[in-house]
């Protein structure tokens, strides 16, 4: 068995695989089918300051290998969320990390001032990249001056270990990815989905209540991979997650081979709920055979003649 | 609790137009169900196409082994119904909350291939009745061998049963019924609903929506209820109808 | 029978539906398969000035419902396709786009000279959107500035119908798109390739020479649409021609929904040859079925409610 | 001139390890169909699984038939092996230039499923010997309903034939050949073109590259030559050896 653990900044999570923002609530579902602690960590769907409702249904369809979803970051808001879900939350055992999103500066930091004294979290996730909402989501992510604005604002606040989650809707994700580096964010997280839309041909109708949506899935993976690839040739001391298109242990591979220091698997759970902890155990076997003492040795193994 | 399983496929066969009856051998699912539940299904093999897994209502639970009714309306059903005897098919469940306890004599409407948690209902709760519609004879499912509940049949075009709807099936006997159970296409339930309503009748309906999850993680699946957005798979798929807020789900743009 | 033909700015296409750059040469070796005239129109491979050897192979690679290439703009130059591929070219009845691409304003420039005397050209589809190459290719169609600049100097120089094709790797498709036509692009043509990679993680190596390519195919349709759709929104006037993961006729359909005046069929010839006819056949029964007496009449016609 | 036709899969029969033997009828692709030519091949289900369709060269043509010999290494061949007698399969071909008229006595030399075009040209060339090698027993393909030509074994472990490689089954016999034709790993056709020069016999090698069109238009499956870039495709599969940059073809960082 192979060292599996691996360090993104100071939060060490014993294995490299995360479960993504939204594919996953705080576990309580799958919970129900796996032992929770053989995650490498949670990411909690994105929490914002108000409840909110969520997008107009249809939320979901299916696309050629993957699908489209357009939520709307439905959730609680932080107050009942810390109220009803912190409590289970609290007691998993693996690296805890809360998404978080707002419309404006002053959401974020209302709500980091609530989660800041919550022990029990080990990062927060920014994400500035949700192509479902009106306000904040993505509009924040794809500038590099209000990402940059965003993060040294958050930075002031919290001591925790603060993580940018990137939208692939961008001209230049490394150029992103810096002015969040810079201002303060100790890992970068790549991808959130793809600007999308599907039609009804017959009704002439979108499939989505929210007319356009977010694209994941396998079909999306060769993009996260590039999207990884440029953050890490660009920053290469910076830790990066990758995320998307993981449907088998060899994606996740693949993702830290880019350059990846961790993974997030999103809507492949939904696929096979067992999924996460079968690439935990595929990683630790690729190690073992291709002579890897530590996970962590795979990060941005890929060879490259140029 | 839900599982999720590897089941072996112990008889397949087709029971009418378009339409399989699928038993699956799945004891750990088999055990927990009750009728109203369902089961997110995909063939074993490692494609993508479909990407995610379908629902599929479980319409009989016994001996360690699950039924599935599943018609073919595009890829994700035929490549279910396709499989064959022997294959095994990944089974998750089973989900959701299910039919709640009926008080009384308790009538079944099933509307198309809504019959399919339907039939599980008249297996289990004895004091029932169905009615059953479909457009023509040809989708009918084979009941010859329900033993358990008595049933009455309608046809759009009157090729077999009565030439109505389940609608009109249920009016006729409605006044015998202390509770109606009910599964099919949209404006079927609604004019159920709006029936018992009328009758003040409790009315439970089984809904369906577009799932990923399918097991309450991933929001997807919501409809607007009076109680505010609730999810079809965890909160549902069964409903009390007075909770539904019809209008929004006559006008979805899509479905 | 509808009545098919459409008009994106001023050339006359006799049906929507044309074949995209670089997936059908000119049409020599499909034509051995069908009658070309059946096309409303064929875009070449895109022409240099210079001949261009290609990128390192492997070029191709299979992806979930899509593919990766990295041609690298493999061409004889434009003096050597005037020669040796004009000639076959003209001949043909159905509109005839040349692909073109520069290193640099000046290159531009000069092929345009070269092909502005051949009458059997319709009009010049200008590719600033191709990942797979160094110099220009992608770089350009990313600056609303460069692209500006580019369809300026162009424009000057010759009368023919200026198309620019657009590249989904921008924050904001639309604005590169404004600048285009307000510098004189008299079409937009969305979308080319999305950057992406796949990796062996056997030899850890890239499946392609060229490190990172091009995805195309089923996979991108709804990134394709969800982009087809913005440019409509944002410049209703203008025609849009929509490409991306066209492989049937109802995915055709869609892109013209979302805002496509016309369509080009790309990798999805690969799978089936004789799709660009299919897709015609079936916009023609969806005309007659929803009665459409214009194909034209579909532009647009999504019914959207907010 | 090739052409796209849905053929007919009139027998299928397992020849080896992971290896069937599937005749089509496609009579339009036979009568045109040479040795060394190809044809791309899919399933004709709509399925994105794989996407792109998959390069199998023509074992044989004849009667309006032909046909092809696969060998499961992956999702797409797994598909195309797993159809059935009566399924339907999308056959655009013959593509490509086959073999040149050989020069007199012909040794055809086949690594592993390379048998495959070879066949076809041991059917069609009266004066040709095969020298086929294999790791291993299981994974040789059922010749011995092959009348026409007469062919040697090797295998790297001797479980059939010598225990040897079939570039040095060639080495033993190579004076009696005016030409050889080969196809086989790269390894192999490195060390069979490198005989050849030094003994001076013209030899056509087929190649393999990732395909996508398969027809020319798309130049995705070129190898650097020494008149530079060529498609495998259309200005291949069949190769003059002297014609490869070996170097290149062996530093492929992938295949
Ligand atoms: C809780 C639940 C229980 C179900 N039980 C059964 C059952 O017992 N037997 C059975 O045959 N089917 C059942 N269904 C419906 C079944 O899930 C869909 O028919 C299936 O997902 C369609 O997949 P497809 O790929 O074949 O069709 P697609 O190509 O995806 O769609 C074909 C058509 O079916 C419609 N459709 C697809 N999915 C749904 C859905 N979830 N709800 C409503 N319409 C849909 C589409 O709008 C489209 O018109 C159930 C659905 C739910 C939510
Ligand atoms: C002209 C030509 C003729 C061919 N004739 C035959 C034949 O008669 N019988 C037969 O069984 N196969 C033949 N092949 C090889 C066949 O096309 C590949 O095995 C097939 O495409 C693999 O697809 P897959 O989805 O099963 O495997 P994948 O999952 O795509 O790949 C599995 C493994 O096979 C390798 N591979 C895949 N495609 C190719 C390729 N085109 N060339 C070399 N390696 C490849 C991959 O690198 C990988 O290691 C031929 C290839 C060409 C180019
Ligand atoms: C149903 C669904 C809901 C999602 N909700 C969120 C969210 O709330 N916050 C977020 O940052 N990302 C969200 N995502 C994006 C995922 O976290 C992930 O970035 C994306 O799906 C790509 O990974 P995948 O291809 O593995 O799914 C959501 C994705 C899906 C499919
Ligand atoms: C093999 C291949 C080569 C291509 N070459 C070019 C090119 O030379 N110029 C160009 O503008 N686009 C090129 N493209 C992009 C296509 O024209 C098209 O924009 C893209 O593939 C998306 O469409 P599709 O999903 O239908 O393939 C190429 C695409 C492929 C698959
Ligand atoms: S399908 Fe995910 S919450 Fe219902
Ligand atoms: S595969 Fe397209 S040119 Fe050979």
């Amino acid at each position: 068995m192979s060292d599996l653990a691996v360090n993104i900044g100071n939060v060490r999570l014993k294995n490299p695989v995360m479960v993504a923002s939204g594919c996953f609530g705080v576990g309580r579902e799958y919970g129900e089918l796996f032992d929770l602690s053989f995650l490498g960590g949670i990411v909690t769907k994105t929490v914002t300051l108000e409840p909110r409702e969520g997008n107009l249904p249809p939320r979901v369809w299916e696309t050629p290998a993957g699908m489209l979803n357009s939520i709307g970051l439905a959730n609680p808001g932080i107050s009942a969320f810390i109220e009803t879900e912190i409590p289970f939350f609290r007691e998993l055992d693996c690296a805890k990390i809360i998404s978080i999103a707002g419309k404006n500066f002053g959401e974020f930091v209302e709500i980091i001032k609530k989660i800041d004294a919550l022990d029990c979290i080990d990062a927060i996730e920014i994400n500035v990249s949700c192509p479902n909402v009106e306000e904040g989501g993505l509009a924040f992510g794809t500038s590099p001056e209000t990402v940059s604005g965003l993060v040294s604002t958050v930075r002031k606040i919290t001591e925790k270990p603060l993580w940018v989650k990137l939208t692939p809707n961008v001209t230049d994700i490394a150029e992103i990815g810096r002015s969040a580096v810079d201002a303060g964010a100790d890992a970068l997280c790549a991808i959130n989905t793809l600007s999308a839309m599907e039609i009804d041909i017959g009704r002439r109708v979108s499939r989505l209540g929210n007319i356009t949506g977010g694209l994941s899935g396998a079909a999306i993976r060769p993009v996260a991979l590039a999207k990884v690839f440029a953050l890490h040739r660009a920053l290469p001391d910076v830790p990066v997650v990758g995320i998307g298109g993981i449907t088998e242990a060899g994606d996740a591979i693949a993702h830290m081979l880019a350059g990846a220091s961790a993974v997030q698997v999103g809507s492949g759970i939904f696929r096979s709920p067992h999924l996460p902890i079968e690439v935990v155990v595929g990683i630790d076997q690729y190690c073992e055979f291709y002579d890897f003492p530590r996970a962590e040795d795979l990060t941005g193994a890929l060879n490259i003649e140029e | 609790m839900p599982v999720d399983v590897l089941g072996k496929i112990t008889d397949k066969r087709i029971i009418a137009r378009d339409t399989v009856r699928i038993v699956i051998d799945a004891p750990s699912v088999a055990e927990n169900a009750k009728p109203g539940q369902f089961v997110m299904v995909s063939q074993s093999l490692p494609t993508f196409d479909p990407f995610l897994r379908r629902p599929i209502a479980i319409s009989g639970a016994e001996w360690g082994r699950i039924e599935l009714i599943v018609r073919v309306v595009g890829w994700g059903t035929a490549v279910l119904a396709n499989s064959e005897e022997g294959d095994q098919l990944r089974v998750l469940g089973p989900l959701g909350i299910g039919f709640p306890p009926p008080a009384g004599h308790l009538a079944l409407v099933a509307g198309g291939i809504g019959i399919a948690p339907l039939l599980f209902a008249g297996r289990n709760w004895a004091k029932s009745r169905l009615f059953y519609g479909e457009t023509t004879a040809d989708w009918i499912c084979d009941l010859s061998r329900e033993k358990s509940c008595e049933f009455d049949i309608a046809t759009d075009d009157g090729s077999v049963g009565e030439k109505c709807n389940a609608v009109e099936l249920l009016k006729k006997k409605i006044d015998q019924f202390e509770h109606v159970f009910a599964c099919g296409p949209e404006p079927m339930l609604h004019a159920i609903a709006k029936l018992c309503k009328r009758k003040k009748i409790p009315c439970a309906v089984s809904l369906e929506e577009r799932m990923a999850c399918g097991v309450g993680a991933c929001q997807g699946c919501t409809i607007k209820t009076k109680s505010g957005y609730r999810r079809v798979c965890k909160d549902g798929p069964v409903f009390d109808a007075n909770e539904i807020i019809w209008e929004e789900l006559d006008e979805r743009p899509c479905g």
